[in-house]
């Protein structure tokens, strides 16, 4: 973990309004681990002080680069951010995805800019598995390509049926979860909207199969000081105690989470 | 120490007793326990940590949201969560001696006895240099209704912290406080050798589409810039009161903030929210300060505390 | 009136017997007394115009500079110059009686007697709705030390003023005040009939190269965004503790803002700082709240009111 | 007065970081007469709240224009306007500049950006006399050119000497009062800062003239509502009254004002 100031070498659009930000962070690149993000501190934002968490999609040769939309203040005012200036990041943060275990079959699931956060693991996986890509409409569905080209088969559903099924990604989660013989043990590595995350979670229990969850929370410090983040985690007593996202997270196996937020 | 060049700059201070390099120490809740920050920052450039509330036996604090960014600022409701008086010895103590920085312990009580005890335990922890008594936290009913806003509870929470401890003691007094100078006085009275102030000012924000309040705990405290000018008055107030060292708090964000602060009466100042900004505001405060003494001609800190000309 | 379509949208609220057609009015020393802002916007459209305060015999005020930029915020000490009860009627109301909008004029003494006598002489002037009254400036030592901050002062303040008037009286309290329900509670006892939240809050600003004070009068107080969640919350703390309708007041710059002080608990809210970047900015607010409640399938206001979900 | 959505034209640099802004303002700039000012929110300001007033340096055919140099937040911002982008304008503001009394020779004198107040004021005098113009270096004296085309005669000083002659403006302006015939009554129209005012008034006193002088004060409303922009002015019975500079002001007769801020 470090604080860096990046260089920003591309930004642009991919699609409706997700934009690819590529930086020269040669400190902080070479650390990252599938899964992790960084804190970026957006410059220009007036009244808004804190910095804002991005998950790491790509990292190599100095460069590190994120996937992000533009949803309020501080994404909106990224739009401007031009190749040339310089930003402020702190990172590689939280603990990141595991490697699969051996002899399950990895099965990625997304909801949104969450395929951002699970790149690194599809491409670092020693096994390729299949990629369930979920989102409001076909724009949300992004770089399938390139998940395709490392090996994985990727499935597809969108809420309005703009793009592969129509439904949640749960939809086609199910479907491959019904057709699949009794001998594939998977493993999910899910990143996406907390329900999202709950209904892997479900699917996992009820199978007796492992999810790793990437948990999505409003941060602040973003490196476990301010105690913003927390997130109910099982205790072995069958209690439970707080674990911060940004530090002991963002990725818990899903059994450890206590889902009552 | 006589060795020191008349044009060399002097930025150490002496807050009640804690030699310190910097006047400029990072704020209580803001900095964790010190592990978080290690990465990225050289602790041995601060002029104190103070560490996250403590109370006796610890506790969860409050559900989640716990923060909300509004504007200039933040709402903060963590609740105090904290591993108590053991768990904080055993799990971070160890690390913290390592630096040479002074330890403040930031501490709370639901009661005067559990005040009282927590500070009597920490009187024995080797590496603690003081405790900030904070009887001010907007989080929770016991922290600002009962010990920091009644003028009784107010002395009799202090005077039984002084009797169970020799460390330095320093009162965090509430902001939202008409006459903020009775209780800093009252304060010195009872033994404090500095105070703290300000912590964050109760706050609150609604999200309007869904009706509810945008904190886990409905209400919370407001730090950051938009605070600072509150901050600044309420510490002019309060060295007008009193002879103690002051430590001013409240929105910091660059030297230049941190010098209105001691400018109007403040012997030291914390960073906190804008370390979550940036980690390394303190340096560059404590940069920018020396700078503007070397501009000013100014060789020693005291030159600059409390010269405000009114 | 008995021939509102359901689906229509009512915006009108009734705040302690003053009729307004939108609950977004204009507050005290924002909006000058009134021919200011004339040629920018159209007054019927707004729901109360609160006019600067007025004490006696009028006064200079405070020595220059009165207002200060700080972050988000704006700190003014103007001293509430004014041109006396005599000037105000003379010269304003002939003026302001051309609109169809309440006229709530916020008043203000040095002694009991003097809030007493300028209620009795604005009880007799045609074209005024109701009295603010101030006490709770935070520059001039009257104001807050005496009657804002003193439960007993504020009381008798209160108590005499409501005996020399039938306007409707509505008391605009200090911001800070550590228990604020208990001021809101005294102050309906003592009869007002509304009350209006928050004043600025007691702040100041230090230039650190000349080491003076940003203001002629050392200090002011802060308006703007950055006071808006201590207002929110403080509005919400006496809505539980009164009945009697409140008017929220504190960095609303939009109809966002508006709302969450009536999601809190406040029947109408005023416009204060925000006049000072957008002249327009009450008829924004009006507007914005109305598509709202269209987007929420409201029809009255009072669906609004104090509805947060805590 | 009122408030308009004004589109900028033109903006560039003149020189010394001193900025030509031109808008098309067809409701404003019919209205203005010299010596008045406009009241701007500068865009994206973040954290500040208040507008910035700038006296109208020229105005017609529908459009207004100011010029001014970036000396902090706002005006740091306003550099990165672009043609094209609108601007809230609160406008005409103020009294303005009285017309030159007959058998009077109009001086102008001018510090700094003054020369903008000062020029639609010599566009329309019904004679043309002199202009003193003062800075701290040559990049301080604008629009020379533009005077004498209109037949003033400009006269410079320079604090550092780098343009005309060394020392503050009323260095060339007492050389002028030294030299001129006592048959020559001059009238002094002033903008600058308030020292300069204040020397300017101290000759008019002298020398039993009349001046003109546009107070520079903070502002915040700008239209007179708030009671910021107070300047004291003297009262016929020998006390004084404040007067409010956007709105009474900015120009005042010299012997008016008591300079004791
Ligand atoms: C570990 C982690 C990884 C993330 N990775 C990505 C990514 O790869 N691509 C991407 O587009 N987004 C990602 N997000 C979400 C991203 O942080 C938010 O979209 C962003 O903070 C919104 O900021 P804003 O100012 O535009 O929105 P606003 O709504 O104006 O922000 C207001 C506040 O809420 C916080 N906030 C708002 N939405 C979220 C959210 N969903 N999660 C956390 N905080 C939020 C902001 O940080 C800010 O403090 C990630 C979030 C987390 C926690
Ligand atoms: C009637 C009038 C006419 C003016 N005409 C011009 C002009 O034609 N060209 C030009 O360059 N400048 C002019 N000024 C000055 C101009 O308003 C300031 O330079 C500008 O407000 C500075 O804003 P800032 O945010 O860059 O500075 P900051 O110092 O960051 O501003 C902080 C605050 O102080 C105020 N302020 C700072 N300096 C001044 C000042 N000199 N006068 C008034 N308020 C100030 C700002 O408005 C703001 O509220 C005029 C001022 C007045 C009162
Ligand atoms: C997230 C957070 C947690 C805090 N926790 C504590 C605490 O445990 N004890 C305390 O006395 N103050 C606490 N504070 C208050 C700060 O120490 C400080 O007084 C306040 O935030 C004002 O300073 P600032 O504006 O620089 O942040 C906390 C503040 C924040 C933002
Ligand atoms: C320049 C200025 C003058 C004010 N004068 C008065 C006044 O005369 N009487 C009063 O009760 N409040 C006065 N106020 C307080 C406002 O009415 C309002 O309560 C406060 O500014 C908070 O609202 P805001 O943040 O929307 O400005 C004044 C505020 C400002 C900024
Ligand atoms: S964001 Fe501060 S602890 Fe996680
Ligand atoms: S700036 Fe408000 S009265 Fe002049």
């Amino acid at each position: 973990m470090q604080l860096e100031e990046a260089r920003i070498v591309q930004h642009t659009e991919v699609q409706g309004g997700y934009r690819l930000l590529v930086m020269d962070a040669p400190g902080i690149a070479p650390q990252v681990k599938p899964g992790q993000f960084v804190h970026l501190k957006v410059p220009h934002l007036g009244e808004a002080l804190l910095r804002r968490p991005f998950s790491i999609f790509k990292a190599g040769e100095g460069r590190l680069s994120i996937l992000y939309k533009s949803i309020g203040q501080g994404t909106n005012t990224m739009k401007y951010l031009q190749p040339g200036e310089s930003l402020d990041l702190i990172g590689p943060l939280g603990n990141g995805f595991p490697i699969p275990a051996e002899d399950t079959l990895p099965a990625l699931v997304a909801g949104g800019y969450g395929m951002a956060a699970l790149y690194l693991a599809a491409r670092t996986a020693p096994v390729r598995g299949l990629a369930f890509f979920g989102g409001r409409k076909s724009d949300d569905i992004l770089c399938v390509d390139e998940f395709e080209a490392l090996g994985w088969e990727v499935r597809i559903a969108t809420d309005d049926g703009t793009r592969g099924k129509k439904g949640l990604v749960t939809a086609v989660l199910d479907e491959w979860i019904g057709q699949k013989g009794p001998a594939v043990v998977p493993e999910f590595f899910a990143c996406g909207p907390n329900p999202m995350l709950k209904a892997v979670a479900d699917r996992a229990a009820a199978g007796g199969w492992k999810a790793w969850v990437s948990v999505d929370r409003n941060m602040c410090c973003g490196v476990g000081a301010c105690l913003t983040c927390v997130q109910k985690i099982r205790t072995p007593d069958g209690g439970w105690t707080w674990h911060r996202v940004c530090r002991e997270g963002p990725v818990f196996e899903s059994r450890e989470v206590v889902w009552d937020e | 120490m006589n060795n020191t060049m008349t044009n060399e700059i002097d930025l150490s201070v002496n807050i009640g007793g804690i030699r310190m390099k910097t006047p400029v120490m990072v704020a209580s809740g803001t900095f964790g326990y010190g592990p978080e920050y290690a990465d990225l920052i050289d602790f041995n450039q601060l002029g104190a940590i103070v560490v996250k509330g403590i109370c006796l036996e610890g506790t969860k604090g409050n559900p989640t949201p716990r923060t909300v960014e509004v504007t200039s600022g933040l709402i903060n409701a963590i609740g105090l969560q904290n591993p108590g008086v053991e768990g904080f010895v055993r799990n971070y103590m160890p690390f913290l001696r390592q630096f040479d920085v002074p330890v403040i312990v930031n501490i709370w009580g639901k009661t005067v006895e559990e005040y009282e005890e927590v500070a009597a335990r920490f009187d024995q922890v080797e590496g603690v240099a003081g405790l900030e008594v904070n009887v001010s936290c907007p989080n929770i009913k016991e922290g600002r209704g009962l010990f920091g806003t009644n003028p009784d509870m107010f002395r009799r929470v202090l005077s039984a912290v002084r009797t169970r401890t020799r460390l330095t003691l320093i009162p965090k007094l509430a902001p939202d406080l008409s006459h903020i100078g009775s209780f800093a006085k009252a304060a010195e009275e009872c033994g404090a050798d500095a105070l703290s102030l300000i912590n964050s000012i109760p706050a609150m924000a609604i999200d309007v589409e869904t009706r509810r309040p945008k904190l886990g705990n409905v209400t919370g405290g407001l730090s950051g810039p938009a605070i600072r000018p509150i901050a600044v008055k309420l510490v002019w107030e309060a060295a007008k009161a009193v002879k103690i060292p002051m430590i001013g708090i409240g929105g910091i964000m660059n030297a230049n903030d941190a010098l209105e602060f001691m400018i109007a009466g403040a012997s030291a100042v914390a960073i906190g929210t804008a370390n979550f900004t940036d980690p390394g505001t303190a340096m560059k405060v404590t940069a920018g300060i020396r700078s503007y003494m070397e501009r000013h001609s100014l060789t020693h800190i005291k030159q600059v505390v409390g010269t405000v000309k009114t």
